[in-house]
């Protein structure tokens, strides 16, 4: 399932409930990724989407991994709008019989996350605000996956 | 009648969001002809280094037809997590 | 931070704390392992550690897993003791500022807790109970790091 | 007087978990020697596969001495997770 949030939440809870029940999974991997304060330097993020389409789009990709890697589930939520250092901007979590799949599969999803899906990322600071694009580092590693 | 939408750093470009366009121009190299016209700055960024349009939120290649397009949108490139 | 339990424990609400006030990680990848049932195959599984000597191990390998990644921090919990399917058994927590060092060192650790660290697990099911080694894949994996 | 410590499937082939040895044998070697007079099967056992033993909380590898050793365990293969 896939959900971009506009409002903080709760990635233990989410956790939690993503694991509820699972007596056949065996493996639970997860990622947050946080908000960078940059020592001062990023007061805050803001992130854009074009709603509809993202979705379709991560989606899209998720039930391609859901194939490749053999996965029981997976979960992406998604931060829009602005979003203070310490807060939580994305959370994947994905199941598997086993923890190779659960790993694998939610390393590529961040990959994709994180240089490939329709986000927009402004970082505010004190000298005022850039967008941001992937990086090399960013782009290699989601090649990774081709 | 056609929405045009963009995203990130074109919508600061342009210096706005979204825009109807009344025709819909025939192709998407028309929509972009008309939106360099009137901003010459914007219509350089939208053939910008990886740039995508997306009609009717599918994404799409190259100089296709818009009849019947609904929205079309502007992608700079993406960067999220 | 290591931790032996021998009761159930709440992935969600450690990840939570493990999240807390960090404005300069940006991401946290995790693990949680869960004891599977085999469609009834496994009433229970049960734990066993040399208290003392168990962690000392564990915080060995996590120690220099810190300096190999660049890690801000860790947490490894693991249950001991008679574990229902459902039941989470092991959770990885690890923190750094960018995504590729946490995914690998979390990997990293799951691979060496199972098939290394000191525990010994035996499978209660219907026919009675056996001991469980690590398996040829768990031997690979944790060849990978060496 | 040493205290020997079995885990895994070592105690349930032995029977038992810990049992103190006195006086302490003066090597790993004298030990197994008098565990494997008493249970041959154990004895073998602690011979077998991927057996390991510390003394004190610390992997020993091949016949130490355990003088002074207050705690000397055997250690079948490890299976977390």
């Amino acid at each position: 399932m896939i959900r971009l949030l506009d409002q903080p939440f709760d990635p233990g809870a989410e956790l939690n409930r993503f694991c509820a029940g699972r007596t056949e999974t065996g493996a639970v991997a997860s990622f947050t990724g946080i908000a960078r304060g940059e020592a001062g330097q990023a007061t805050a993020l803001e992130l854009e989407a074009y709603p509809g389409f993202t979705e379709a789009q991560i989606d899209e990709i998720a039930q391609a991994a859901v194939t490749r890697f053999g996965l029981q589930d997976f979960l992406i939520l998604h931060r829009v709008g602005r979003i203070a250092p310490g807060e939580a901007i994305v959370f994947v979590a994905t199941a598997s019989a086993h923890r190779r799949a659960a790993f694998e599969a939610c390393d590529h999803l961040m990959d994709y996350l994180k240089s490939r899906a329709p986000f927009w990322k402004k970082e505010h600071g004190p000298g005022g605000e850039r967008w941001v694009e992937p990086t090399a580092r960013d782009l290699a590693d989601a090649a990774r996956w081709d | 009648m056609t929405r045009v939408l963009l995203f990130g750093r074109l919508s600061d470009i342009a210096g706005w969001r979204e825009r109807r366009f009344d025709p819909t121009p025939a192709r998407l190299s028309a929509l972009k002809a008309l939106i360099a016209k009137d901003d010459r700055g914007l219509g350089e960024a939208l053939d910008g280094p990886g740039v995508r349009a997306a009609v009717d939120k599918a994404l799409v290649r190259g100089d296709v037809s818009l009849a019947g397009a609904a929205e079309v949108a502007f992608l700079p490139p993406m960067s999220g997590g």
